[in-house]
């Protein structure tokens, strides 16, 4: 019996080593990401972002130092023991660039298995590039030499979201309601922070945390919403905890402001539909409509004719790619670590979506323009889901939190 | 003074409103062996489950060698040297003949709860289970798994357990129950052997066996004790006559 | 060492402990776990194999309450990831505080750690068993879990707790930096505590464990309290679980709520039942498979999960005994010496029953790319083919493979089953 | 006082969603012995079925067939699948039940994919029934209500009016007797989990538009069924209803009101530290019962096992 459990592992690993041995011409990015379980949808909608971007982006251009880029897919399960796992498969098979982005836990996890991995393995070193996770301390306590990240943190989408309030003389009243976990009590915590900085006046009529995942039906908090006559709620909630806490809400009867960081695309734009127009706001970076140039309205009008079922929901995606390549060829190389971290250090890169990209060298920490995005149908040229519904931009903060301070204290390798 | 070995002291239990044992007062001498008769549904398994801690009475009490266990469990009245059969074969199907034996000697034997020995590894264990199996005639058995033995075998086997921890009391409740004549008199001869100079308590339907084996009879009718005394003398009873022969009556309706 | 059934250990009663039969198959596996890393050496390797030593364990030590304690239990994720967490902690410690604690001691730290939860818990959930013990330990998971994302302090919220392994002092000159070193210390505790669990189900308590099971009455009045021997199991139990949490902390440096959930319970009681609950080494081959199973599946197609959940639900309908037993029903052929006689329509079906497996597996896979693909995307890779999802032709082919073999595994059934009963029949007049 | 009112209906409405689930797991469990850990998955069925029907002919007939889909799925895998596992005893179904739920939701997301789907409830009830203080009080939700008690009643009318239920009722109590009384056992088995399949398919239907219809709703709502009937007591109707409206009011007033443990505290003499960030305990002190409010029906479950493991209304224990 030991014999056969010997035979299977190895048919087994000999699969696993078998992928990395061909095709070594390209420049290889492991996406580690969620592809099934409940999360998949935004997985794959990033996987697909990231081929396209990749191909039209970079290997129509022909490519960097004379090699294409090449997106290897690796399904996390949103677990971190998988990320850990997944990761060593794609160390093994000679690829160093990981890009990841849902879930802080698994970012967490994988920048600090990175760092432990470039200390003890100096040859074989990896960058880390963070495309979705938001969570503050990732360029603060917690960040490294290997760790990028291309999409505003929480804290700086909170700071634009803040500007925005505070000029609206209307809202007296702020509820703030998170899943209860880090990255929903870094949102209430910033909000409380800058809102009280920014505008003293305004009273936070309810601050709360739910269980995340955990809640069937968000009745009981929208009528706590309803009856604290809150102006407008702010709210860190993603996936099914969004759709769930905006549809009881809007049933409430609910008829201000919802002001969310993740209520788009995977289905939710679609289920909000006309109930959520003038009330579903987002904050985020990336401008679809009105498309900023030509450039980026073709490159959304190629996407939707290749992928007529994704949504371009993550545009920094496109960021990525283009500020990796630029790195990799101003280090002249694709394995020196080092080098390409330095190039992406402080890379000042003009975007896609009409917006200067600086990759702050304090922190890793992009700095670009952050938008208040409405869900409506109006003036809609690139909707998400097909839902004839999408993101539209209502007001710009211009290249949002650009000094604000950072309490990493990077450490740099020779 | 030398205590009973079983002492029952105006011992009661009620189902819900059904009372099945009424004010029962009994003592079973040591080294006695004592039959409880009745006709069915007159309260024999229950008053057998009071005394071996199955059921709690609802007043009254049992004494062992005089001490109150009324209110222990199953196991602590095992530790105290009683032990029983059961009316439906009762042993461990999955094991082996062995091990069901080996399962009845360990705590006995002083092994408890031991996570530190090896079963394996303790001859005595093994041969004193061999031992019992030579007793009950299940040597050429010891390999099969109990599940599959005759039902004999299992009675027998059962009977095995009950008396392998070398409890001093030995309650057997219907040992013969669904035999034939031969396998019968094959378990009878068994019983008297393994319990020789134990106290037996046992429930039996069967007359010719109670006849056979015990010194003492109790004869209990409707939760009541209506009888206890010698063999000839209560087959010689008008009492138990009568209540069997009405109870016959009823059942002849 | 496959199956070593009661009957198999009763007959061996007298032999010694020591005897070539029994420990032979211990000493293949020492050298197996010593000699697979000439093997498989890459990262990715060591990888794979740590986290399969480390379910191996939880799920042996599963099994201590499935299969001998005949316990359900949804929620013992608990005690393996409790002692993990204990672990980071004390990591954390021996890098912040100048704790002096050896790394390879660790486990047995996660070990305590784990029996003092399960002695704590089992006070309560095991004075029953069957519903109410199994309903008590999803209870007490669920909440456990829960505990896990609002207790911020220990358990470090969703992001949990992560550490250093190499900050402790130096064992012999290692460091376990590398995932070499870490496989090594796994695989020697893997093979203390698959051991000393063996060892356990053949002492007293291991065997009125299993007499609890089979009939908790019985087992009463022959003196053993059934809540005792279930609490002393589950404790055991738990005991082998913290150990196997110390060694994924060991392994990842890091513990999430994750370990903790039902998800991870659930996958337990997969593992174990998958492998074979009857059988000693059955969580063994169920932890294999499954690590594999979601490891390597997962590299080549996105609807593994399907494929998973499909053949644990055929597992329990067509083989309840789980991939030990499907192995252990050879055992008598072979010993009467007529494996020879399977052979020959073993394997004549081989080659029709893989086509049917990966014909049907083709089926669903065209089904999945042609419904969910980008579109344009219409080619895809199958086999080494590359083929149009939207076409009629593979879709048409598959089906055709996969109901040609299915006809012709029909017609080679009976020659199986007359060459089965043949190879089971023992010759009368022995 | 009126958020009290109009948690006390919201309530209701959880809690006799939770009841629709829970009548038929009653069922399944009483008459088989199986306690059916994919029952949650058809429910989830039952929303997804029902929003496939929606997209041809709208809402109204896949109220109707939906059900009945999921009811005739229901049955078929408990005549090829449970029938056969049956035999090998009661924790292989359970498992195999277990390894259903996981099976339900690969084949969901095989089909229907990952994201969110687009049901929503008919046209007809997009609109606020009535308001109390503000709170509007959508149309659906009393359809629900009423959806919830007419299912009660018919139930009880079989349950307690027809020869069928008279059986039923039997077996609830004395699961071995109906076997002796020379019905066709596998038969009913069947009809029992197609019945009490179709019922959660039911849930699925109406709760779909309201609660979302995505992969993960069975998940979210598995184990809290079971939760439900332990504590009621296992093969109890009216244990399953008194339980699932105490689960559904315990969930609504929990979310409700921001008890906080320092208040509680406080209440009692501590004085709260000055400095939390520090401090072992603090999260504790800023524990809230909203954030605790999803698990104390697993609390409640242990406690009611502990203390009495036959659940509140259960004549049984198995």
């Amino acid at each position: 019996m030991r014999k056969l459990t010997g035979l299977l592992l190895g048919v087994a690993i000999a699969g696993l080593t078998a992928t990395a041995s061909f095709a070594a011409d390209t420049i290889k990015f492991a996406f580690i990401d969620p592809l099934s379980g409940p999360f998949a949808a935004t997985g794959q909608q990033g996987l697909s972002q990231y081929k396209f971007a990749a191909d039209e982006l970079v290997n129509k251009k022909g490519g960097v130092l004379g090699k294409e880029f090449e997106i290897v897919a690796f399904d996390n399960k949103i677990s971190p023991k998988e990320s850990l796992i997944q990761l060593q498969v794609a160390i093994d098979q000679g690829i160093r660039f990981i890009v990841q982005g849902n879930s802080s836990g698994v970012a967490n996890a994988l920048t600090d298995a990175i760092k432990k991995h470039n200390k003890r393995n100096p040859d074989a070193r990896v960058l880390f590039l963070n495309y979705s996770a938001v969570d503050p301390a990732l360029t603060n306590d917690k960040c490294n030499f290997w760790h990028f990240r291309f999409d505003a943190n929480a804290d700086i989408k909170m700071d634009a979201l803040t500007d925005i309030i505070a000029a609206n003389d209307d809202i007296k009243k702020v509820y703030l309601i998170g899943q209860d976990y880090s990255f929903g009590k870094a949102v209430a915590a910033a909000a409380v922070k800058m809102l009280g900085e920014k505008r003293p006046d305004i009273e936070i009529v309810g601050n709360e945390l739910h269980p995340i995942g955990r809640v069937k039906d968000f009745t009981p908090y929208a009528r706590k919403i309803m009856s604290s006559g809150a102006d407008a709620m702010i709210t860190g909630n993603w996936g099914a905890d969004m759709v769930g806490l905006g549809k009881s809400v809007i049933a409430a009867g609910y008829d201000n402001p919802i002001y969310t960081y993740y209520a788009a695309a995977d289905g939710i734009t679609k289920t909000f539909g006309a109930d959520g127009k003038g009330k579903v706001k987002l904050v985020g970076e990336g401008q679809l409509n009105p498309p900023p140039n030509d450039r980026a309205d073709a490159y959304a009008k190629a996407f939707k004719a290749k992928y007529p079922d994704t949504d371009i929901g993550q545009p920094r995606i496109a960021n990525v790619m283009e500020m990796l390549a630029k790195a990799i060829d101003q280090a002249g190389s694709d394995t020196d670590m080092v080098a390409i971290g330095k190039a992406l250090e402080g890379m000042e890169h003009d975007s896609l979506w009409g917006t200067k990209v600086f990759m702050r060298p304090d922190d890793h920490q992009v700095i670009q323009n952050v938008h208040i995005l409405a869900h409506t149908d109006d003036g809609v040229s690139h909707d998400f889901d097909n839902s004839g519904y999408g993101l539209v931009v209502e007001s710009t903060v211009e290249m949002a939190s650009a000094d604000a301070p950072t309490t990493c204290k990077m450490d740099r390798p020779e | 003074m030398s205590a009973a070995a079983i002492e029952l002291k105006d011992l009661n239990k009620s189902f819900g409103l059904a009372r099945i044992i009424r004010g029962v007062d009994l003592s079973i001498g040591r080294g006695e062996r004592h039959a409880i008769i009745g006709p069915n549904g007159a309260g024999k398994s229950t008053l057998f489950n009071l005394i071996t801690g199955k059921y709690r009475p609802s007043s009254g009490s049992v004494h062992l060698a005089g001490t109150d266990i009324s209110r222990l469990n199953p196991y602590q009245i095992n530790r105290m040297g009683l032990s029983r059969s059961f009316q439906i074969t009762n042993i461990f199907p999955k094991m082996t003949v062995f091990e069901n034996i080996r399962c009845g000697l360990l705590y006995s034997m002083g092994y408890k709860y031991s996570f530190w020995h090896l079963v394996d590894r303790q001859p005595k264990l093994t041969e004193r289970a061999d031992e019992i199996l030579e007793q009950i005639n299940l040597t050429d058995r010891r390999h099969l798994i109990a599940g599959v033995l005759t039902y004999a075998e299992q009675r027998a086997l059962e009977i095995g357990i009950t008396i392998a921890g070398g409890a001093d009391i030995v309650m057997l409740d219907e040992p013969t129950a669904g035999m034939s004549a031969s396998e019968t008199d094959y378990i009878v001869d068994l019983i008297r052997q393994v319990t020789e100079g134990k106290t037996l308590v046992i429930v039996e339907h069967d007359m010719g066996v109670v006849f056979n084996l015990a010194d003492r009879i109790s004869v209990l009718v409707y939760g009541e004790i209506i009888e206890s005394d010698a063999p000839e003398k209560v087959r010689a009873s008008e009492k138990v006559q009568e209540a069997y022969l009405g109870v016959a009556e009823e059942e002849a309706d | 060492m496959s199956a070593v059934s009661d009957a198999e250990a009763a007959r061996r009663g007298k032999s010694g402990l020591f005897s070539l039969a029994k420990t032979a198959p211990w000493f293949i596996a020492a050298v197996l776990l010593i000699c697979l890393p000439l093997v498989f050496n890459s990262g990715a390797g060591f990888t794979v194999m740590n986290q399969m030593a480390i379910t191996i364990i939880f799920a042996l030590a599963y099994n201590m309450l499935l299969g001998q304690g005949g316990m359900l239990s949804f929620g013992h994720a608990v005690y393996m990831g409790l002692g993990g967490f204990f672990c980071v902690h004390l990591m954390n410690m021996v890098e912040y505080d100048g704790l002096m604690l050896p790394l390879p001691l660790l486990p047995l730290f996660g070990g305590l750690f784990g029996l003092l939860f399960a002695f704590i818990i089992g006070s309560f959930s095991t004075r029953r068993a069957g519903t109410v013990f199994a309903m008590i330990s999803l209870g007490v998971g669920e909440l456990i879990a829960s505990l896990s994302i609002i207790v911020v302090a220990f358990f470090g919220g969703e992001e949990g707790v992560s550490g250093d392994r190499t900050m402790g002092p130096e064992v012999a000159g290692f460091d376990f930096a590398q995932q070499s070193e870490v496989y090594y210390l796994t695989a020697a505790w893997l093979f203390i505590s698959a051991l000393a669990m063996f060892l356990y189900s053949r002492t007293p308590i291991g065997r009125i464990s299993n007499a609890v099971r089979d009939n908790e009455e019985r087992a009463e009045f022959l003196g053993y309290s059934q809540r005792y021997v279930r609490w002393i199991s589950f404790c055991a139990s738990g005991f082998f679980a913290g150990i196997a949490g110390g060694l994924f902390a060991i392994n990842f440096e890091i513990l999430t709520e994750e370990n903790l959930n039902l998800a991870t319970s659930g996958s337990i009681l997969l593992i174990t039942f998958l492998g074979g609950v009857g059988f000693f080494l059955g969580p063994v081959i169920g932890a294999i498979v499954f690590t594999l199973l979601q490891t390597v599946l997962s590299l080549y197609t996105e609807i593994w999960a399907l494929y998973v959940g499909l053949l644990f639900v055929l597992t329990v309908m067509f083989f309840p005994s789980g991939l030990a037993g499907v192995i252990a029903i050879h055992v008598r052929p072979w010993q009467l010496g007529k494996i020879g006689l399977l052979a020959a329509p073993y394997l004549k079906m081989i080659v029709p029953a893989a086509l049917f497996v990966f014909s049907c597996a083709a089926v669903l896979e065209i089904l999945f790319h042609a419904r969910h693909a980008a579109l344009g995307e219409e080619e895809m890779w199958l086999y080494g083919l590359t083929i149009n999802s939207q076409g009629v032709w593979p879709l048409t082919i598959a089906i055709a493979i996969a109901v040609v073999s299915l006809i012709i595994l029909k017609r080679l059934a009976p020659s199986l089953k007359e060459a089965w009963d043949e190879a089971n029949h023992q010759e009368t007049g022995s | 006082m009126s958020l009290l009112a109009v948690n006390l209906l919201d309530g209701l409405v959880t809690g006799l969603l939770l009841f629709m689930l829970c009548s038929g797991l009653t069922l399944i469990f009483s008459m088989m012995g199986v306690l059916n850990f994919a029952h949650a998955s058809f429910y989830m069925l039952g929303a997804y079925f029902a929003y496939q029907i929606s997209t041809y002919v709208g809402f109204w007939p896949g109220l109707i067939i939906a059900p009945v889909a999921v009811g005739i799925a229901g049955a078929l895998i408990e005549r090829y699948g449970l029938r056969r596992v049956h035999q090998y005893g009661h924790v292989p179904e359970l498992i195999f039940t277990f390894g259903l739920a996981l099976l339900i939701e690969e084949v969901v997301q095989f089909f229907w994919g990952k994201s969110h789907m687009a049901y929503y409830e008919p046209e007809v009830f997009k609109f606020a029934a009535f308001s109390i203080a503000g709170n509007a009080f959508p149309a659906y939700k009393v359809f629900m209500i009423f959806v919830a008690i007419a299912i009660f009643l018919v139930l009880l009318y079989i349950l307690t009016r027809t020869r069928v239920g008279l059986i039923i009722q039997a077996a609830l109590s004395y699961p071995a007797t109906v076997q002796n009384l020379g019905h066709n056992v596998p038969l009913v088995f069947m009809g029992v989990f197609g019945v009490g399949t179709a019922m959660a398919g039911l849930a699925g239907v109406i709760a779909g538009p309201v609660l979302g219809t995505f992969p993960g709703m069975a998940v979210v709502l598995g184990s809290i069924v079971f939760v439900t009937i332990v504590i009621g007591g296992l093969g109890s109707l009216w244990g399953a209803l008194i339980a699932s409206l105490l689960i559904g009011w315990m969930q609504t007033f929990a979310a409700s009101y921001n008890v906080t443990m320092a208040d509680i505290l406080m209440a009692v003499g501590i004085d709260k530290p000055v400095d939390l960030s520090d401090n072992a305990l603090r999260d504790l002190w800023t524990l809230t019962l909203p954030q605790i409010g999803p698990i104390l029906p697993y609390l409640l479950m242990v406690l009611v096992l502990v203390i009495r493991p036959r659940g509140l209304l259960g004549k049984r224990e198995t």
